[in-house]
């Protein structure tokens, strides 16, 4: 996180607020804890099988864990929250909920692609693979963040921007229809996964290690809310811009015919009609004859 | 009765003001000229009182219904007819299949459609030699007249009809006059954008100057409507 | 500690793209808001000009 | 029960359109299932035409030889209300989106169909491979081309009147018929008998996929085309 930038910040050009930089220190501190918890104050994962006596676990890797599963987590409420989103833009078509969902979408695709990432890392060398085809949570978090790119290549086309949104928000709908199989799939498909199935009811996971985790989640939590704040106000901006050059383009639009122009092409004169296009489309208003 | 009333209607195509504030109000059984220059917005007015186009600001009503919400746009749709640039045919399809299509397409009935098909074709001249032409082997003059023969089987409350003498031959654009005739003497209403003023103005129609996307008084002052 | 190597990939990846996507964000946002007149940004209300 | 039947009518008036200029046209019958037959015949080369290898992997070609083929099909029906004003003239019609969005879905189906009975007969000759169950066979190639179909013809009108659509319809699609690519492999796996799996369940997984794609597709289309 760089919050660096947005607490030193000095002018009102920003989209910073005191809110958000409170949040943004907060959870740099949020941060550096959940660091020396991981790395520092839990212990590996090392356990001792009942008959041979032998070490086994995750060692070490199991700190990868901690950053992991929250960002798992994370993705599955910032997709959720676009997924609210783009209902909003069918039913209600305000800006607000279209820029609400192109930032949790964004954010959301961020977090995905970590999740692919540092699992990965972490498979490599608990499971000794980078990746597991046979694995369905592996398969169906990927088909999400396949979707999703998608997603944010048809945010960047050009096209009518309320067509794009609109479009955008059923490609959300769909894609979210992925994520109670990526969530369930390790349940579902037992035998089809290496993923443990959810061990957080049982509390098979010692004291320390559980307070960790769950502080991983709040952290991430926090950087969540902090990235998706910043995002929002960025798209809110990009669509005031918009706005604001709308009027004035209509402004201008309404004084750019001068009589004369005016005059010859309405036919005053008796040359006119050769002054026309056959196809008028709307388009270059200075198409008349020079 | 008002067909079409416009309070300071704003239109955007993209981020494009093509409509600036248009106000204008049409009533039924009107015949409206559209005029202006390249670029006025003629074709995009037509358009947004097709129900083609969401109104981004300002009032917009026609057929008395309200042209923000989706559902009121698509029942004024079915009970609007427009000629566009483009021919709205299938050009892999005959005539007599594309007429067909487009008249099953109205609601009617298999038998209703082919009445009116030929009943359409014979108003517009069109041969019975073409009808198991495909479109793409028409001269435009045929494709347009088509389109038009559409048009006239789905029996429009309004017409919108952009440019309607182009690329016709002097028979065609008799054609479109008598046309226009008997959708006025049914009782329609026909709004009719044209740079063929001479012609049009045979007709008696009510002129309507476009500039910047707005509404103008006309240079010459005969007719332009604030 | 064992797999080092992994701990630090995962971790700095993460962490770094985070900060890189968040830095971003703050440029993007302050080149934006240089265009667009303060009364479309509602979070500066409360926050007044008393950081200047 | 007259709503019902005025849909399907109109159901079948568009799938009866479609059908129709590719009968005219013959762009899928001339272009792409030639194209489908040359990718069976890269796969061939690409594995070195080892009959083993090329029986053993054959479902998994059939269908990414199916799903690439279908993209052009898609594309290809996608671009008919694209050209000539024809899209106007159908918002103008008063057809109901469902109704457009069913008829093509039936239209695409139908030339999946002969699409896919082609590729059969191709992995039979070129692959060496022999169906052990027919009826499977028949009733998985059917469930996951409509749900191909499906998906297909609602992303089709998606990514039209967009910048970039041909190269946005693939990237917008196969993602969502991954899971189906998945299902109908192992499918005729077991219909073809190069692997034990429960071909049957799998339909089931597949039938379901179609009949989600195919209902969010006919409420969504509305949103699409529409508006």
């Amino acid at each position: 996180m760089a919050e660096e930038p947005t607490i030193t910040a000095s002018t009102r050009d920003t989209t910073g607020s005191r809110g958000s930089r409170l949040l943004g220190v907060a959870t740099l501190v949020g941060l550096a804890v959940l660091g020396v918890l991981a790395f520092v104050l839990t212990d590996p994962d090392v356990r001792i099988h009942p008959s041979t006596g032998d070490e086994f676990g995750q060692f070490d890797a199991v700190r990868m864990l901690y950053v992991h599963v929250p960002l798992a987590a994370m993705t599955y409420l910032a997709y959720g929250l676009c997924a609210v989103a783009s209902l909003g833009v069918l039913i209600r078509r305000t800006p607000w909920w279209d820029v609400t969902a192109h930032a949790a979408a964004e954010v959301g695709t961020v977090f995905c692609g970590l999740v692919l990432v540092t699992g990965s890392i972490w498979g490599r060398p608990v499971w000794n693979t980078w990746w597991e085809w046979g694995d369905v949570r592996l398969m169906t978090t990927l088909v999400l963040f396949l979707m999703f790119a998608g997603y944010l290549a048809l945010r960047r086309t050009t096209g009518d921007p309320r067509t794009v949104s609109r479009r955008a928000a059923v490609v959300a709908l769909i894609a979210v229809l992925d994520l109670p199989l990526v969530n369930r799939s390790v349940e579902w498909w037992e035998n089809r996964t290496l993923h443990q199935q959810s061990t957080l009811g049982e509390l098979k996971i010692e004291d320390l290690t559980l307070f960790t985790l769950m502080l991983g989640f709040l952290v991430l939590g926090m950087v969540l809310a902090w990235l998706l704040l910043h995002r929002f106000r960025v798209g809110w901006l990009e669509r005031a811009a918009l706005d604001h050059s709308v009027a004035a383009a209509i402004a201008e639009r309404r004084g750019e015919t001068p009589d004369e122009e005016l005059r010859r092409a309405v036919g005053d004169s008796p040359a006119a009609r050769e002054g026309f296009d056959e196809n008028d489309r709307d388009g270059d208003p200075e198409a008349g004859r020079p | 009765m008002s067909v079409v009333e416009l309070r300071a209607a704003v239109a955007l195509l993209g981020r494009f003001p093509a409509l600036s504030g248009v106000d204008l109000t049409i009533h039924a059984g009107e015949t409206v000229l559209l005029r202006g220059p390249n670029g006025a917005g003629k074709t995009t007015l037509l358009h947004l009182c097709a129900g083609l186009l969401r109104p981004e600001s300002g009032g917009v009503r026609v057929l008395g219904h309200d042209l923000t919400g989706a559902a009121d746009r698509r029942s004024v749709r079915r009970r609007v007819a427009l000629l566009g640039h483009a021919t709205g045919l299938y050009d892999d399809l005959t005539v007599g299949e594309n007429l067909r299509f487009w008249a099953r397409a109205a609601g009617l009935s298999a038998a209703e459609a082919d009445r009116r098909t030929d009943e359409a074709r014979s108003r517009l001249e069109v041969p019975d030699r073409l009808v198991d032409q495909p479109v793409h082997t028409l001269s435009a003059g045929q494709r347009r007249r088509t389109s038009l023969a559409a048009l006239v089987v789905r029996r429009p409350e309004l017409w919108l009809l952009d440019e309607p003498h182009a690329g016709l031959d002097q028979t065609g654009r008799d054609l479109v006059d008598a046309l226009i005739g008997d959708a006025v003497a049914a009782g329609g209403t026909v709004v009719v954008s044209s740079h063929e003023l001479d012609r049009v103005a045979a007709l008696s129609p009510r002129t309507v100057t476009l500039a910047g996307g707005a509404v103008v008084d006309g240079p010459s002052g005969n007719g332009g409507i604030r | 500690m064992t797999h080092v190597g992994y701990l630090i990939a995962g971790w700095g990846i993460t962490m770094g793209t985070l900060a890189f996507y968040a830095v971003r964000l703050v440029r993007r946002g302050r080149e934006l808001s240089g265009r667009v007149p303060d009364a479309h940004r509602r979070w500066l209300e409360d926050q007044g000009s008393d950081d200047a | 029960m007259s709503v019902l039947r005025t849909v399907l009518g109109d159901i079948r008036l568009v799938a009866a359109r479609d059908l129709r200029i590719e009968v005219r046209s013959r762009v899928v019958l001339d272009q792409v299932l030639p194209f489908a037959v040359l990718v069976l015949v890269l796969f061939g080369f690409a594995l070195d035409a080892d009959h083993r290898t090329l029986r053993t992997f054959a479902p998994g070609l059939f269908w990414v030889t199916v799903l690439l083929s279908a993209l052009l099909a898609i594309g290809r029906s996608a671009s008919l209300d694209a050209t000539d004003g024809t899209g106007t003239s159908l918002r103008m019609s008063g057809l109901s989106p469902v109704a457009r969005y069913l008829g093509r879905t039936v239209a695409v189906l139908v030339q999946l169909l002969v699409l896919e009975v082609v590729l059969v007969g191709g992995i039979v000759v070129l692959y060496g491979v022999s169906v052990d169950d027919w009826l499977l066979l028949v009733v998985a190639g059917v469930v996951a081309g409509v749900a191909v179909a499906a998906a297909g013809t609602l992303y089709g009108a998606l990514a039209s009147g967009l910048g970039a659509r041909e190269t946005l319809l693939p990237i917008l699609v196969l993602p969502v018929l991954a899971p189906v690519l998945i299902g109908a492999t192992r499918a005729f796996d077991d219909a073809l008998g190069v692997a034990a799996v429960d071909g049957w369940a799998w339909t089931g997984l597949l039938a379901v996929a179609a009949l989600v794609l195919t209902v969010v597709g006919a409420s969504a289309h509305g949103a699409l085309v529409e508006d």
